[in-house]
């Protein structure tokens, strides 16, 4: 028997200048199933409240309809207020008679009218309610952090800090990501280097971190709380548990032609080779594609000179799996490479700025390398073809940036930044020189910024030209830069020794990939889409995955290093509790009338729905079934409508309550 | 013409369209909220069914809605891209192509079902779709014919 | 081998050294090129810059009447021809509506099936192993300085032909039968095209320009693969050395006459004799 | 100075048309820095683009530099906006001869184009020596420029002992086609 208590709300005279509640509420009283129906000036104050409390308990209300505001609003409200008092507080709705009635129709009569329809609609539904308690789940308070720029670093030692465990993979042999290989920054011009190799040893040493480097995150299994991580650790030659470090094996190996990934290929390593001298950990890794070992059986000379033998030519990759609570991604960015070679077709590449056949055209983080202490040159800036200090040196802001017809159409946001630091380095090693910018806008918001780029013009000489560079063609040992300033409206043509590109910012390859293991979102250019841009900037649409950092949009370090310290602290506030709840209304599959067609599995947005057995207890198939994962369901409903053979149902919003509205008013 | 038909209500001019609205708890919804935050006067002839996404719409529901005498019917959700369910939105487009063969073969009016986006922030747009299916299908007038197709199928 | 051959008005006009040289060439190589019945004229920029339908409907037509002779290919070795045609083919294949009009304008029906070749692609068709396998003398003793101009490449979006920057195909080629084609910087800028009778300053600039740095990269020659580059660099080399006061002696030949001469014949048979700098 | 008032219909479809186009162009300049003939614009290309997304429509059209332009693409093809610039160029040429204020000197080019077009349309195929008498006869009409007459009447006899000119130019067969299909799109 239905027991259903109608409250309907003054509102002051929000509701009741419109509606007339007391005619509203003598009508209600008769709708099938109602026990009683009152009306009161503020349902939500504390009067209010308690008047509800007490009806509940004097009636023995076993369901109740609160006509009002918006759900939205106070259905939290209301449903505490029935769970004080025992009702269960899935068995409380709201008819809107606020927004959706006396705010919009000013007719009294029809405004009533509706508000009627609307309080019966609600009370057809409350009838269909089901008792439901929310879902708990069980939480692994570990995170993993996938990617070790120094936005996963940040993100890594804040939870390893607040005293959870951390389990840190990265795909390179070392961590530090695009940082570790920046000169000085700005825009402050620290060099970059002693900011971030303290943060790199501290993640080395923390006891609560463990790291995988020179790994990959292989699959991801489970839901929020309870993710199951198989990580595939490549194959390295080399056992960093018994390596010391010494440097012995690089120094010997006669392989020493392979180009620095590190210092992109503007200089060598050899085969077996730590990337970068400060690197963590600070153990080799033997290049497979470059150890004549490991191609043709020759060498070993590593393995002699190794005193810790520590070299292991039979090394294999590794899967191992670790259970994570939360993720988070800080996997980063590449610089677009304009080159010829594209990887779409509608990525045409930049035949006109020479970029791949010009020696002296390079990117910007060639050139960060190029004036970088620990770089190819030691600091000296010598431009690759010939080795000579390059007196004029142009840089071309926006390349495949703000480019519809073939690049990238976002702003990547920091390159002005960078091109104006990179004038002033360029200065302060060859003063003679003149460096000379090609831009379209200078993007220099931020604390202190402007102030920088007004700096590298006004006290470092930088030639600023507003346009932007049609071509370079190479004549006698020079490259000529066709430009044009469009502020003096004439082609500008300068004769330049080097030329460097601030190329767009993308996503660090592979990306997508992860992201649809990981089932987060991602925009056409594979930046990671976030909840919300506002509101929710480090969350992403999947439980319990969280990003920081350029996988996310272009950003420089400062934004970086907050958003990475954001999703941290999301991930602190999830682990606060011993459980995770979840809201109950959730699909279920009916298991008997299933017939396993598995159209709602194609169809779920969350692949929260598996393929599943029944067995009898001899182990004998009885049937296939589609199941519902609980953990993983986010209650949106596609499985119920594509059901073919209506075996999904969705709690809240079910079949006969859905119908049970719309018939009643007809 | 079928809603040439002789209607019950003598005077045709008192003829108030009903009109059921399925729409999505976090864009369409909390829209509607917005044009009554913002006081944005409209028709009082809908009357809104919430649900968590447009993917939870089952055509069925759209059928069952002029069975139970809807002049017309309304589904609106999150702009493509918006949807709180990352894709519940598509596989409802998707769906409702297919759809709409199958109400057209039913014989079922398609310029009665009409289909929108309303983010939360649209209060206007909101005003606007309503008042303009109101009035359109003010002017069709009622759904008659749907009775005649029952008794047909 | 048969194909569609759609010689446009240059090379049944001033430029006809052009198609004796690409008949000549083809002929050699065993291609039968069959000039497409009644073609009429591809209306070239004049019918771009006036007249939209009509830079359509002109071309379209030539096209139709390819597919209605069931020609699949169609060689237009003028790149003006080539660019129009394939403009109009693009813009025919994508828009039905526009299709069905101008089928009713050029009164043939029209699907924009037939696929346009410039002089580069004929040869790349033919297969640089086929070229090869047929040579009977080297290209050693040249080291041509390839120019595309503008029509070849440009605009990029429309023909996808080579990198419209830095194309290669012609050295490609070239490099195959011997010669060393030279690196330089303008192989792609305008030599003034069109504008030969409305603007000469321009045009003898430009050219000057063009010529003057193929010499400076090493190059003892220019290839082309167009009728009016042609006309600039060689025709009008005179007026560029008179007005420059300089001595330039250039040699311009087009792509069938290298490739042809690769094939044995001589250069009288194909029409290098009528250039105007090799024969002062 | 003719005034803006006085356009006629041909001209606004002109000017709204190279409005549309240059709607989209955001002021890069890699148009202007591109062009070959730059370096001798009065106004450079993406100046012209900005004065008429401004509405200057005569101002742009009175420029010198639409003359010096060579419809090389060479803009088109670089615009990181997609916008076709050559195509502005070709439609500030002819708005500039509608409203007669190209110079007669300047008014060569589209009376050159015109005449091949009407050239076109008579034989279906290029005369050129029709077409070079016709244009040189109306040119000359238009600035009265005695050395433009004859300045390639030196080359006329090389090139005829190169065979390269034919006095009796080609015709299609079928020139009624031609002549429907120029009034079907001049419609
Ligand atoms: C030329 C240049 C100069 C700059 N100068 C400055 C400056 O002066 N000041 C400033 O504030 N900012 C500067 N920046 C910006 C700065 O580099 C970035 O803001 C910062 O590096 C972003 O850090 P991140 O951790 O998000 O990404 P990254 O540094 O790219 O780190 C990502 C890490 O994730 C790893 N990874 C990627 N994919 C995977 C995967 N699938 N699995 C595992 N690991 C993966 C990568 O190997 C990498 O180690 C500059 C950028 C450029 C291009
Ligand atoms: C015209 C304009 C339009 C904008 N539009 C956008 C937009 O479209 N999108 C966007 O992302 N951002 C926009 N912004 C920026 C946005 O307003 C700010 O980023 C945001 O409001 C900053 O939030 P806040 O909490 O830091 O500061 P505030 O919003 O300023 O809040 C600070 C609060 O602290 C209180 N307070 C101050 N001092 C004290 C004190 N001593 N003790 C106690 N309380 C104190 C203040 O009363 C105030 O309530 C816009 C800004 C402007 C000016
Ligand atoms: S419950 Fe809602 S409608 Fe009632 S007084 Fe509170 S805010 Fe107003
Ligand atoms: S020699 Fe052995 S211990 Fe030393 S760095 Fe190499 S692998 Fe490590
Ligand atoms: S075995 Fe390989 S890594 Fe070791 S020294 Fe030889 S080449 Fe170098
Ligand atoms: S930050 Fe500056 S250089 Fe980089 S894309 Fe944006 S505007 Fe261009
Ligand atoms: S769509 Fe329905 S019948 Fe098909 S597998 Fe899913 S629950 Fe079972
Ligand atoms: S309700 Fe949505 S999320 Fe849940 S199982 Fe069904 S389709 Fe998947
Ligand atoms: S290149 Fe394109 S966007 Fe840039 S100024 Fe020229 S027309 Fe405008
Ligand atoms: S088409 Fe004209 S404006 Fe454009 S680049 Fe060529 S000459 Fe310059």
């Amino acid at each position: 028997m239905a027991r259903i208590g109608v409250f309907i709300c003054w509102c002051g005279e929000n509701i009741s200048r419109h509606v007339d509640v007391e005619k509203l509420a003598e009508q209600c009283a008769h709708l099938p199933g109602v026990r009683c129906c009152l009306t009161y000036k503020y349902m939500c104050s504390e009067p209010g409240q308690n008047l509800i409390r007490e009806k509940i308990r004097e009636e023995r209300l076993n369901g109740m309809v609160v006509a009002s505001c918006s759900p939205h609003m106070h259905l939290k409200t209301f449903r505490k207020a029935a769970e004080a008092e025992g009702l269960n507080p899935y068995l409380v709705e709201m008819a809107n008679i606020r927004e959706h009635c006396s705010w919009v129709h000013h007719d009294v009569k029809a405004a009533t009218a509706k508000a009627a329809d609307l309080i019966r609609m609600a009370v057809a539904k409350v009838r269909r309610n089901h008792a439901l308690s929310p879902i708990r789940v069980p939480l692994t308070k570990r995170a993993l952090v996938i990617g070790g720029g120094v936005a996963g670093i940040q993100a890594a030692l804040d939870i390893a800090d607040a005293g959870h465990e951390v389990v840190l993979v990265e795909r390179e042999p070392s961590i530090g990501g695009k940082m570790a290989g920046l000169s000085e920054t700005f825009p402050t011009l620290d060099c970059s280097q002693c900011i971030l190799t303290p943060r790199m040893v501290e993640v080395g040493q923390h006891p609560n971190i463990r790291l995988y480097t020179y790994s990959d995150v292989e699959a991801v299994e489970g839901y929020v709380g309870n993710f199951s991580v198989t990580i595939r650790k490549r194959a390295r030659y080399v056992d960093i548990s018994k390596c010391t470090g010494c440097g012995a094996c690089w120094n010997a190996c006669p392989n020493k032609k392979t180009p620095s990934e590190f210092d992109f290929g503007m200089g060598k390593r050899s085969a077996i080779y730590v990337p970068f001298p400060q690197a963590v950990p600070a153990r080799p890794v033997i290049d497979a594609n470059a150890c004549t070992m490991l191609t043709k059986g020759k060498c070993g000379l590593c393995a002699k000179k190794c005193a810790a033998g520590a070299i292991n030519f039979k090394d294999q990759d590794e899967l191992i799996t670790e259970k994570v609570g939360a993720i988070v991604v800080a996997t980063g960015y590449k610089l677009w490479d304009i080159g010829k070679e594209q990887e779409n077709a509608k990525l045409a590449g930049y035949g006109e700025y020479g970029y791949g056949t010009y020696k002296d055209v390079i990117n910007s983080l060639q050139f960060e390398r190029l004036v970088s202490a620990s770089g190819p040159t030691g600091g000296e800036l010598r431009r690759p073809s010939d080795g000579a200090v390059p007196k004029t040196v142009v840089f071309i802001s926006c390349v495949g940036s703000r480019d519809n017809a073939k690049g990238m159409s976002y702003c990547s946001k920091i390159c002005c930044m960078y091109n104006a630091k990179h004038t002033m380095l360029y200065k302060h090693k060859v003063h003679d020189g003149q460096a000379h910018v090609f831009y379209m806008d200078i993007r220099a918001g931020g604390k202190n910024y402007d102030e920088f780029v007004r700096r590298a013009i006004e006290q470092d000489g930088a030639q600023y030209h507003r346009g932007r560079v049609s071509k370079i063609t190479e004549e006698n040992g020079k490259l000529i830069v066709r430009g044009v300033d469009t502020l003096a409206g004439e082609p500008v043509t300068i004769e330049a020794d080097l030329v460097v590109l601030a190329t767009a910012m993308r996503p660090a390859d592979g990306v997508e990939t992860l992201a649809q293991k990981l089932n987060v979102g991602y925009d056409e250019y594979g930046f990671l889409s976030e909840s919300h841009p506002k509101l929710r900037p480090v969350e992403t649409n999947a439980a319990g995955v969280f990003v920081c950092g350029a996988c996310q949009g272009p950003k420089d370090i400062p934004e970086s290093v907050a958003q990475a310290s954001a999703a941290a602290g999301k991930v602190q506030v999830m682990f606060s509790r011993e459980e995770i709840t979840r809201e109950p209304e959730i699909a279920s599959i009916d298991e008997r009338m299933c017939a396993a067609c598995f159209t709602c599995v194609r169809a779920c947005p969350y692949n929260a729905i598996e393929r599943a057995e029944i067995r009898d207890r001899a182990g004998r198939l009885i049937k296939r079934t589609a199941r519902v994962n609980p953990g993983l369901c986010m209650g949106c409903g596609t499985c119920v409508a594509v059901c073919p053979s209506k075996s999904a149902e969705l709690e809240g919003f079910t079949e006969q309550q859905v119908y049970a509205m719309v018939e009643s008013l007809g | 013409m079928t809603h040439k038909q002789p209607h019950p209500d003598p005077d045709m001019t008192t003829f108030e369209p009903k009109i059921v609205a399925y729409v999505c708890n976090w864009c369409t919804y909390l829209g509607a909220d917005l044009a009554g935050t913002n006081r944005l006067e409209y028709p009082p002839n809908v009357r809104i069914i919430r649900l968590p996404c447009t993917g939870r719409i089952d055509f069925n529901l759209i059928v069952k809605a002029f069975e139970t005498g809807a002049d017309a019917v309304l589904v609106s959700g999150c702009h493509p891209g918006d949807c709180h369910y990352t894709s519940g939105n598509y596989h409802a487009r998707r769906r409702w192509t297919l759809f709409r063969e199958l109400l057209d073969t039913l014989g079922i009016e398609m310029d009665r079902i009409h289909f929108t986006w309303i983010s939360a922030a649209e209060g206007r747009k909101w005003q606007q779709v309503i008042t303009e299916i109101t009035e359109k299908t003010r002017q069709m007038g009622p759904y008659l014919a749907y009775k005649r197709i029952c008794r047909v199928s | 081998m048969n194909i569609g051959y759609y010689p446009g008005c240059a090379l049944h006009g001033s430029s006809n050294d052009y198609e004796q040289s690409v008949r000549a060439c083809l002929g050699a190589l065993g291609v039968n090129l069959c000039e497409l019945d009644d073609w009429i004229c591809c209306g070239a920029t004049a019918a771009h810059s006036l007249n939209h339908k009509l830079a359509v409907a002109l071309p379209a037509r030539s096209l139709a009447i390819a597919e209605r002779d069931g020609y699949d290919d169609l060689l237009a070795p003028c790149p003006m021809c080539s660019a129009q045609l394939i403009k109009a083919r693009t813009a025919l294949a994508r828009d039905r509506a526009l299709r069905e009009e101008i089928a009713a304008t050029v009164e043939l029906p029209l699907e924009g099936r037939t696929e346009v070749l410039n002089l580069i692609q004929i040869f790349q068709r033919i297969g640089l192993e086929r070229l090869k396998s047929r040579a009977t003398r080297s290209l050693n003793e040249f080291k041509p300085a390839c120019y595309y101009g503008c029509l070849l490449v440009r605009p990029p979006q429309a023909l996808r032909f080579d990198d419209c920057e830095h194309p290669t195909s012609m050295e490609t080629l070239l490099s195959e039968l011997g010669a060393a084609p030279v690196e330089w910087n303008f192989k792609t800028e305008c030599c003034g095209a069109g504008l030969t009778m409305c603007n000469e300053r321009t045009v003898l600039d430009l050219s000057h320009k063009i010529i003057s740095n193929a010499a400076a990269h090493g190059a003892n020659c220019i290839v082309v693969a167009c009728p009016m580059c042609h006309v600039n660099l060689d025709m009008k080399q005179a007026d560029i050395e008179r007005h420059y006061g300089i001595r330039h002696a250039m040699k311009v030949y087009y792509l069938s006459d290298l490739v042809g001469m690769a094939l044995g014949l001589h250069e009288n048979e194909l029409g290098v004799n009528r250039h105007f700098v090799s024969t002062p | 100075m003719s005034n803006e008032s006085t356009n006629t219909p041909k001209h606004d479809a002109i000017e709204q048309m190279a409005r549309e186009l240059a709607r989209d162009c955001y002021q890069c300049g890699k148009c202007s820095a591109g062009c070959p003939v730059g370096e001798r614009m009065d106004v450079v290309p993406n100046r012209l683009i900005r004065l008429i997304q401004l509405g200057h429509m005569a101002k742009a059209a009175a420029a010198g530099a639409i003359w010096e332009c060579v419809s090389c693409q060479t803009c088109t093809a670089r615009c990181p906006q997609n916008v076709d610039c050559a195509a502005i160029m070709d439609a500030l040429r002819e708005f500039s001869v509608l409203r007669g204020t190209a110079s007669p000197e300047q008014n060569r080019t589209v009376i050159f184009q015109r005449a091949f077009l009407d050239n076109i349309r008579r034989y279906g195929r290029l005369n050129e020596v029709e077409l070079i008498g016709r244009f040189k006869t109306k040119a000359f009409l238009n600035d009265l420029s005695i050395p433009m007459l004859f300045k390639d009447a030196l080359l006329g006899p090389q090139m005829i002992r190169r065979g390269k000119f034919h006095l009796r130019g080609e015709k299609v067969r079928d020139r009624d086609v031609v002549t429907r299909i120029f009034e079907k799109c001049n419609q």
